[in-house]
Protein backbone atom coordinates (compact mmCIF):
# COMPACT_ATOMS: atom_id res chain seq x y z
CA UNK A 1 0.00 0.00 0.00
CA UNK A 2 1.43 3.57 -0.88
CA UNK A 3 1.08 5.89 2.09
CA UNK A 4 1.98 9.52 1.18
CA UNK A 5 5.03 11.30 3.72
CA UNK A 6 5.04 14.75 4.30
CA UNK A 7 7.71 16.84 6.53
CA UNK A 8 8.41 19.90 8.03
CA UNK A 9 11.45 21.84 9.42
CA UNK A 10 14.35 19.88 9.32
CA UNK A 11 12.55 16.63 8.92
CA UNK A 12 11.77 18.27 5.42
CA UNK A 13 15.35 18.39 4.96
CA UNK A 14 16.28 15.16 5.58
CA UNK A 15 13.29 13.49 3.82
CA UNK A 16 12.00 15.88 1.51
CA UNK A 17 8.34 17.86 2.22
CA UNK A 18 6.92 15.21 0.27
CA UNK A 19 7.07 11.82 -0.55
CA UNK A 20 5.36 8.28 -1.27
CA UNK A 21 6.05 5.12 0.59
CA UNK A 22 5.22 1.86 -0.81
CA UNK A 23 4.89 -0.50 2.35
CA UNK A 24 4.08 -4.46 2.42
CA UNK A 25 0.93 -5.62 3.41
CA UNK A 26 -0.87 -4.23 6.52
CA UNK A 27 2.55 -1.92 8.71
CA UNK A 28 2.43 -0.01 11.76
CA UNK A 29 3.14 3.75 11.95
CA UNK A 30 6.74 2.60 13.70
CA UNK A 31 7.10 0.15 10.50
CA UNK A 32 6.85 3.46 8.05
CA UNK A 33 9.20 5.42 9.75
CA UNK A 34 11.56 1.98 10.20
CA UNK A 35 11.43 2.00 6.79
CA UNK A 36 12.22 5.85 5.96
CA UNK A 37 14.98 5.19 8.68
CA UNK A 38 16.38 2.16 5.98
CA UNK A 39 16.10 4.05 2.87
CA UNK A 40 16.66 8.22 3.77
CA UNK A 41 20.24 8.50 5.05
CA UNK A 42 20.42 10.95 8.05
CA UNK A 43 16.95 10.44 9.04
CA UNK A 44 17.52 7.09 11.85
CA UNK A 45 20.16 9.65 13.40
CA UNK A 46 17.85 12.88 13.37
CA UNK A 47 14.65 10.35 14.61
CA UNK A 48 16.03 8.22 16.71
CA UNK A 49 17.88 8.04 19.84
CA UNK A 50 21.16 5.49 19.94
CA UNK A 51 18.25 3.23 21.83
CA UNK A 52 16.10 3.01 18.93
CA UNK A 53 13.16 5.17 21.12
CA UNK A 54 11.86 7.68 18.69
CA UNK A 55 13.32 11.05 20.24
CA UNK A 56 10.85 13.61 21.77
CA UNK A 57 11.02 16.42 19.74
CA UNK A 58 9.58 14.13 16.45
CA UNK A 59 5.77 14.95 16.09
CA UNK A 60 3.54 12.71 14.14
CA UNK A 61 -0.29 13.60 12.15
CA UNK A 62 -2.03 10.93 10.44
CA UNK A 63 -4.13 12.39 8.18
CA UNK A 64 -4.00 15.83 9.88
CA UNK A 65 -4.37 14.13 13.42
CA UNK A 66 -1.94 14.29 15.97
CA UNK A 67 -0.81 11.10 17.53
CA UNK A 68 0.74 10.44 20.60
CA UNK A 69 4.03 8.79 19.57
CA UNK A 70 3.97 7.02 22.71
CA UNK A 71 0.76 4.98 22.16
CA UNK A 72 -0.08 5.36 18.62
CA UNK A 73 3.30 3.91 16.86
CA UNK A 74 1.44 0.35 16.77
CA UNK A 75 -1.78 2.10 14.45
CA UNK A 76 -2.13 0.16 11.56
CA UNK A 77 -1.96 2.40 8.43
CA UNK A 78 -4.32 2.03 5.60
CA UNK A 79 -3.92 2.78 1.82
CA UNK A 80 -3.89 6.74 1.42
CA UNK A 81 -2.98 7.39 4.40
CA UNK A 82 -1.41 10.35 4.99
CA UNK A 83 1.95 10.96 7.66
CA UNK A 84 3.33 13.99 8.68
CA UNK A 85 6.64 14.33 10.62
CA UNK A 86 7.92 17.71 12.30
CA UNK A 87 9.93 19.24 15.08
CA UNK A 88 7.64 21.42 18.06
CA UNK A 89 6.27 24.04 16.82
CA UNK A 90 7.93 27.55 16.47
CA UNK A 91 5.16 29.73 14.52
CA UNK A 92 4.55 33.46 15.34
CA UNK B 1 -10.33 35.44 8.51
CA UNK B 2 -7.42 33.42 8.16
CA UNK B 3 -4.51 33.58 5.59
CA UNK B 4 -1.33 31.88 5.19
CA UNK B 5 0.26 32.94 2.35
CA UNK B 6 3.81 33.92 0.73
CA UNK B 7 2.74 37.30 -0.07
CA UNK B 8 2.36 40.65 2.33
CA UNK B 9 0.59 40.92 5.27
CA UNK B 10 -1.81 43.77 5.37
CA UNK B 11 -2.79 44.59 8.81
CA UNK B 12 -3.90 48.19 7.74
CA UNK B 13 -6.75 45.66 5.48
CA UNK B 14 -7.07 43.50 8.64
CA UNK B 15 -8.22 46.21 11.01
CA UNK B 16 -10.33 47.74 8.83
CA UNK B 17 -12.20 44.63 8.18
CA UNK B 18 -12.18 43.94 11.90
CA UNK B 19 -13.75 47.33 13.12
CA UNK B 20 -17.37 47.06 14.14
CA UNK B 21 -19.94 49.65 15.02
CA UNK B 22 -20.72 47.24 18.06
CA UNK B 23 -16.90 47.26 18.72
CA UNK B 24 -15.70 49.91 20.81
CA UNK B 25 -11.70 47.95 20.92
CA UNK B 26 -9.53 46.76 18.65
CA UNK B 27 -6.34 45.26 19.43
CA UNK B 28 -4.02 44.23 17.03
CA UNK B 29 -0.47 42.22 17.45
CA UNK B 30 2.26 42.26 14.66
CA UNK B 31 5.42 40.14 14.43
CA UNK B 32 8.28 40.91 12.53
CA UNK B 33 11.60 39.51 11.98
CA UNK B 34 13.77 40.99 14.35
CA UNK B 35 17.45 41.90 13.62
CA UNK B 36 19.61 40.42 16.26
CA UNK B 37 22.51 39.36 13.74
CA UNK B 38 20.70 37.58 10.83
CA UNK B 39 20.03 38.01 7.81
CA UNK B 40 16.51 37.28 7.20
CA UNK B 41 14.23 34.18 8.09
CA UNK B 42 12.18 31.77 6.37
CA UNK B 43 8.89 30.48 6.77
CA UNK B 44 6.99 26.98 6.71
CA UNK B 45 3.69 25.99 7.24
CA UNK B 46 1.68 22.50 7.33
CA UNK B 47 -0.68 25.06 5.65
CA UNK B 48 -3.96 22.61 5.30
CA UNK B 49 -3.52 21.79 9.09
CA UNK B 50 -1.96 25.45 9.93
CA UNK B 51 -5.39 26.93 8.52
CA UNK B 52 -8.09 24.66 10.23
CA UNK B 53 -5.70 24.76 13.93
CA UNK B 54 -6.00 28.56 13.24
CA UNK B 55 -9.32 28.56 12.86
CA UNK B 56 -10.19 26.41 15.64
CA UNK B 57 -8.00 29.08 17.62
CA UNK B 58 -10.07 32.13 16.18
CA UNK B 59 -13.52 30.33 17.36
CA UNK B 60 -12.16 29.36 20.33
CA UNK B 61 -11.28 33.01 20.89
CA UNK B 62 -14.65 34.41 19.35
CA UNK B 63 -16.95 32.55 21.86
CA UNK B 64 -13.99 32.78 24.96
CA UNK B 65 -13.68 36.48 24.84
CA UNK B 66 -16.89 37.62 23.15
CA UNK B 67 -15.09 38.99 20.45
CA UNK B 68 -16.88 40.76 17.44
CA UNK B 69 -14.37 39.87 15.35
CA UNK B 70 -10.69 38.28 14.66
CA UNK B 71 -8.44 38.17 12.16
CA UNK B 72 -5.06 35.99 11.68
CA UNK B 73 -2.45 35.88 9.34
CA UNK B 74 0.93 34.15 8.95
CA UNK B 75 3.19 35.16 6.35
CA UNK B 76 5.87 31.85 4.69
CA UNK B 77 8.57 31.76 3.00
CA UNK B 78 11.44 34.41 2.69
CA UNK B 79 11.41 37.20 5.16
CA UNK B 80 13.80 40.48 5.16
CA UNK B 81 14.91 41.68 8.31
CA UNK B 82 11.88 43.87 9.63
CA UNK B 83 9.24 42.11 7.54
CA UNK B 84 5.78 40.83 9.06
CA UNK B 85 5.67 36.89 9.51
CA UNK B 86 2.63 37.37 11.97
CA UNK B 87 -0.53 39.39 12.60
CA UNK B 88 -3.74 38.89 14.83
CA UNK B 89 -6.62 41.65 14.92
CA UNK B 90 -9.21 40.95 17.51
CA UNK B 91 -12.54 43.51 18.00
CA UNK B 92 -14.72 43.67 20.87
CA UNK B 93 -17.29 45.58 22.73
CA UNK B 94 -14.38 46.15 25.69
CA UNK B 95 -10.57 46.45 25.84
CA UNK B 96 -9.97 43.58 28.13
CA UNK B 97 -11.65 41.38 25.87
CA UNK B 98 -9.96 42.75 22.92
CA UNK B 99 -6.26 42.43 24.93
CA UNK B 100 -7.33 38.80 26.06
CA UNK B 101 -8.42 37.55 22.85
CA UNK B 102 -5.42 38.49 21.17
CA UNK B 103 -3.11 37.26 23.43
CA UNK B 104 -4.66 34.02 23.48
CA UNK B 105 -4.90 33.57 19.44
CA UNK B 106 -1.06 34.34 19.71
CA UNK B 107 -0.01 32.07 22.55
CA UNK B 108 -1.89 29.05 20.64
CA UNK B 109 -0.77 29.73 17.55
CA UNK B 110 2.57 29.54 18.68
CA UNK B 111 1.42 26.57 20.64
CA UNK B 112 -0.61 25.02 18.14
CA UNK B 113 -0.33 25.45 14.77
CA UNK B 114 2.38 23.68 12.75
CA UNK B 115 4.62 26.29 11.29
CA UNK B 116 8.28 26.62 11.53
CA UNK B 117 10.90 29.66 11.59
CA UNK B 118 14.88 29.20 10.27
CA UNK B 119 16.92 32.21 10.76
CA UNK B 120 18.95 32.65 8.22
CA UNK B 121 22.72 34.57 8.82
CA UNK B 122 26.03 34.72 7.48
CA UNK B 123 27.03 31.52 8.80
CA UNK B 124 23.96 29.73 7.23
CA UNK B 125 20.55 28.37 8.60
CA UNK B 126 19.18 27.75 11.80
CA UNK B 127 15.79 26.44 12.82
CA UNK B 128 14.37 28.35 15.99
CA UNK B 129 14.03 26.16 18.55
CA UNK B 130 10.46 25.05 18.59
CA UNK B 131 8.22 24.92 22.18
CA UNK B 132 4.51 24.52 20.52
CA UNK B 133 4.15 20.29 21.06
CA UNK C 1 5.19 60.66 18.60
CA UNK C 2 2.03 62.40 20.59
CA UNK C 3 -0.77 63.56 18.48
CA UNK C 4 -4.69 65.68 20.01
CA UNK C 5 -6.45 66.74 16.90
CA UNK C 6 -9.53 66.65 15.33
CA UNK C 7 -8.41 64.95 12.01
CA UNK C 8 -9.13 61.42 11.70
CA UNK C 9 -6.44 59.27 13.09
CA UNK C 10 -4.52 57.25 10.51
CA UNK C 11 -3.59 53.97 13.00
CA UNK C 12 -1.72 52.78 10.10
CA UNK C 13 1.06 55.35 9.34
CA UNK C 14 1.59 55.39 13.46
CA UNK C 15 2.24 51.70 12.91
CA UNK C 16 4.51 52.33 10.40
CA UNK C 17 6.51 54.57 12.24
CA UNK C 18 6.51 52.88 15.59
CA UNK C 19 7.86 49.70 13.65
CA UNK C 20 11.96 48.94 14.29
CA UNK C 21 14.29 46.50 12.89
CA UNK C 22 14.88 45.58 16.75
CA UNK C 23 11.28 45.42 17.44
CA UNK C 24 9.94 41.55 17.42
CA UNK C 25 6.51 43.26 18.38
CA UNK C 26 4.03 46.05 17.34
CA UNK C 27 1.00 45.98 19.43
CA UNK C 28 -1.36 48.49 18.73
CA UNK C 29 -4.61 49.69 20.25
CA UNK C 30 -7.93 51.31 18.66
CA UNK C 31 -10.52 52.66 20.37
CA UNK C 32 -14.28 53.83 18.45
CA UNK C 33 -17.47 55.17 19.05
CA UNK C 34 -18.98 52.00 19.75
CA UNK C 35 -22.74 52.05 19.00
CA UNK C 36 -25.04 51.41 22.05
CA UNK C 37 -27.54 53.32 20.56
CA UNK C 38 -25.82 57.01 20.44
CA UNK C 39 -25.48 59.08 17.40
CA UNK C 40 -22.36 60.07 17.58
CA UNK C 41 -19.73 61.60 20.36
CA UNK C 42 -18.23 64.97 21.01
CA UNK C 43 -14.36 64.76 22.36
CA UNK C 44 -13.33 67.79 24.36
CA UNK C 45 -9.03 68.05 25.17
CA UNK C 46 -7.79 70.40 27.23
CA UNK C 47 -4.89 69.86 24.14
CA UNK C 48 -1.55 71.72 26.22
CA UNK C 49 -1.92 69.67 29.05
CA UNK C 50 -3.20 66.53 27.74
CA UNK C 51 -0.20 66.76 25.42
CA UNK C 52 2.35 66.77 28.03
CA UNK C 53 0.91 64.58 30.11
CA UNK C 54 0.53 62.16 27.53
CA UNK C 55 4.11 62.66 26.31
CA UNK C 56 5.44 61.83 30.14
CA UNK C 57 3.40 58.55 30.21
CA UNK C 58 4.94 57.80 26.86
CA UNK C 59 8.27 58.07 28.72
CA UNK C 60 7.47 56.30 31.28
CA UNK C 61 5.90 53.23 28.90
CA UNK C 62 9.21 53.78 27.01
CA UNK C 63 11.94 53.19 30.15
CA UNK C 64 9.79 50.36 32.31
CA UNK C 65 9.08 48.42 29.48
CA UNK C 66 12.09 48.96 27.18
CA UNK C 67 9.99 49.97 24.13
CA UNK C 68 12.07 50.53 21.27
CA UNK C 69 8.81 53.42 20.03
CA UNK C 70 5.49 54.45 21.20
CA UNK C 71 2.62 56.49 19.42
CA UNK C 72 -0.64 57.91 20.77
CA UNK C 73 -3.41 59.93 19.28
CA UNK C 74 -5.96 61.25 20.87
CA UNK C 75 -9.25 62.39 18.84
CA UNK C 76 -11.21 65.84 19.52
CA UNK C 77 -14.26 67.33 17.78
CA UNK C 78 -17.39 65.38 16.74
CA UNK C 79 -16.85 61.88 16.04
CA UNK C 80 -19.42 59.24 14.23
CA UNK C 81 -20.51 55.86 15.24
CA UNK C 82 -17.66 53.55 14.37
CA UNK C 83 -14.68 56.61 13.76
CA UNK C 84 -11.56 56.14 16.31
CA UNK C 85 -11.41 58.19 19.48
CA UNK C 86 -7.86 56.87 20.31
CA UNK C 87 -4.66 54.27 19.00
CA UNK C 88 -1.94 53.50 20.95
CA UNK C 89 1.46 51.96 18.99
CA UNK C 90 4.00 50.14 21.01
CA UNK C 91 7.12 47.71 19.72
CA UNK C 92 9.67 46.15 21.52
CA UNK C 93 12.14 43.40 21.04
CA UNK C 94 9.42 41.24 22.63
CA UNK C 95 5.56 40.95 22.69
CA UNK C 96 5.30 40.93 26.52
CA UNK C 97 6.71 44.46 26.54
CA UNK C 98 4.87 45.42 24.03
CA UNK C 99 1.41 44.48 25.11
CA UNK C 100 2.34 45.87 28.57
CA UNK C 101 3.35 49.43 26.92
CA UNK C 102 0.00 49.50 25.32
CA UNK C 103 -2.29 48.48 28.52
CA UNK C 104 0.02 50.67 30.66
CA UNK C 105 -0.35 53.91 28.05
CA UNK C 106 -4.11 53.52 27.83
CA UNK C 107 -4.84 53.33 31.64
CA UNK C 108 -2.80 55.93 32.34
CA UNK C 109 -4.07 58.04 29.35
CA UNK C 110 -7.48 57.38 31.05
CA UNK C 111 -7.00 58.45 34.72
CA UNK C 112 -4.13 61.04 34.00
CA UNK C 113 -4.93 62.85 30.54
CA UNK C 114 -7.53 65.83 30.63
CA UNK C 115 -9.55 65.03 27.58
CA UNK C 116 -13.73 64.11 28.33
CA UNK C 117 -16.63 62.02 25.90
CA UNK C 118 -20.01 63.62 25.38
CA UNK C 119 -22.41 60.49 24.07
CA UNK C 120 -24.84 62.18 21.53
CA UNK C 121 -28.18 60.71 21.24
CA UNK C 122 -31.75 61.77 20.26
CA UNK C 123 -32.43 62.70 23.80
CA UNK C 124 -29.30 65.14 23.67
CA UNK C 125 -25.71 64.88 24.84
CA UNK C 126 -24.71 63.65 27.93
CA UNK C 127 -21.36 63.90 29.30
CA UNK C 128 -19.92 59.96 29.66
CA UNK C 129 -19.13 59.83 33.98
CA UNK C 130 -15.38 60.25 34.40
CA UNK C 131 -13.10 57.42 36.22
CA UNK C 132 -9.43 59.87 36.25
CA UNK C 133 -9.06 62.41 38.54
CA UNK D 1 -5.30 91.93 38.86
CA UNK D 2 -6.32 89.36 35.66
CA UNK D 3 -6.69 85.48 36.28
CA UNK D 4 -7.31 83.76 32.66
CA UNK D 5 -10.27 80.62 33.67
CA UNK D 6 -10.31 77.58 31.54
CA UNK D 7 -13.18 75.19 32.09
CA UNK D 8 -13.84 71.88 30.25
CA UNK D 9 -16.64 69.54 29.64
CA UNK D 10 -20.05 70.31 31.80
CA UNK D 11 -17.97 73.24 33.47
CA UNK D 12 -17.06 74.46 30.04
CA UNK D 13 -21.14 74.47 29.08
CA UNK D 14 -21.42 76.28 32.32
CA UNK D 15 -18.75 78.87 32.51
CA UNK D 16 -17.28 78.84 28.62
CA UNK D 17 -14.20 77.31 27.49
CA UNK D 18 -11.97 80.59 28.31
CA UNK D 19 -12.63 83.85 29.84
CA UNK D 20 -10.50 86.46 31.93
CA UNK D 21 -11.68 87.62 35.48
CA UNK D 22 -10.40 90.47 37.33
CA UNK D 23 -10.01 90.39 40.83
CA UNK D 24 -8.95 93.16 43.19
CA UNK D 25 -5.80 92.77 44.97
CA UNK D 26 -4.45 89.50 46.40
CA UNK D 27 -6.98 86.44 45.96
CA UNK D 28 -6.95 83.27 46.85
CA UNK D 29 -8.46 80.06 44.45
CA UNK D 30 -11.27 80.16 47.08
CA UNK D 31 -12.31 83.97 46.21
CA UNK D 32 -11.91 83.36 42.13
CA UNK D 33 -14.24 80.50 42.45
CA UNK D 34 -16.42 82.44 44.85
CA UNK D 35 -16.59 85.16 42.19
CA UNK D 36 -17.25 83.26 39.58
CA UNK D 37 -20.26 81.72 41.75
CA UNK D 38 -21.42 85.14 41.79
CA UNK D 39 -21.53 86.00 38.25
CA UNK D 40 -22.23 83.04 36.28
CA UNK D 41 -25.59 81.29 36.73
CA UNK D 42 -25.50 77.95 37.33
CA UNK D 43 -21.82 77.37 38.55
CA UNK D 44 -22.68 77.33 42.41
CA UNK D 45 -24.85 74.60 42.26
CA UNK D 46 -22.59 72.65 39.86
CA UNK D 47 -19.46 73.44 41.71
CA UNK D 48 -20.43 73.33 45.53
CA UNK D 49 -22.30 71.12 47.86
CA UNK D 50 -25.37 72.90 49.70
CA UNK D 51 -23.31 73.24 52.29
CA UNK D 52 -20.69 75.25 50.71
CA UNK D 53 -18.14 72.58 50.05
CA UNK D 54 -16.58 72.08 46.39
CA UNK D 55 -17.87 68.83 45.01
CA UNK D 56 -15.24 66.13 44.89
CA UNK D 57 -15.93 65.77 40.85
CA UNK D 58 -14.44 69.06 40.83
CA UNK D 59 -10.77 69.30 39.56
CA UNK D 60 -8.72 71.83 39.49
CA UNK D 61 -5.58 72.81 37.78
CA UNK D 62 -3.13 76.50 38.29
CA UNK D 63 -1.10 77.10 35.44
CA UNK D 64 -1.33 73.34 34.20
CA UNK D 65 -0.27 71.95 37.59
CA UNK D 66 -3.40 70.17 39.61
CA UNK D 67 -3.64 71.07 42.49
CA UNK D 68 -5.40 69.83 45.73
CA UNK D 69 -8.86 70.96 46.81
CA UNK D 70 -8.51 70.34 50.33
CA UNK D 71 -5.39 71.95 50.81
CA UNK D 72 -4.63 74.45 48.14
CA UNK D 73 -7.86 76.48 47.77
CA UNK D 74 -5.98 79.28 49.75
CA UNK D 75 -3.22 79.40 47.73
CA UNK D 76 -2.81 82.89 46.39
CA UNK D 77 -3.32 83.91 42.65
CA UNK D 78 -1.09 85.91 40.98
CA UNK D 79 -1.91 88.32 37.28
CA UNK D 80 -1.41 86.38 34.61
CA UNK D 81 -2.27 82.93 36.04
CA UNK D 82 -4.37 80.13 34.51
CA UNK D 83 -7.37 78.23 36.50
CA UNK D 84 -8.77 75.10 34.65
CA UNK D 85 -11.58 73.54 35.91
CA UNK D 86 -13.25 70.11 35.10
CA UNK D 87 -14.85 67.06 35.87
CA UNK D 88 -13.20 63.35 36.26
CA UNK D 89 -11.01 62.28 33.29
CA UNK D 90 -12.68 60.64 31.06
CA UNK D 91 -10.62 59.87 27.44
CA UNK D 92 -9.50 56.78 25.79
Amino acid sequence: MKIKVLAFAAFGEILGREREVELKGDASVRELLETLASIVPGFREAAFEPTGILRDYVLLMVNRKRIDPERDLSRILAEGDELAIFPPLAGG
Amino acid sequence: MIEIAEKEISLDRMIQRARRNEAGAVVSFLGTVRDDGIEGMEVEAFRDAALSELEAIRLEAMSRFSLTAAEVAHRTGSLAVGESIVAIVCSAAHREEAFSGCRYILEELKSRAPLWKKEISAEGGRWVEGHGR
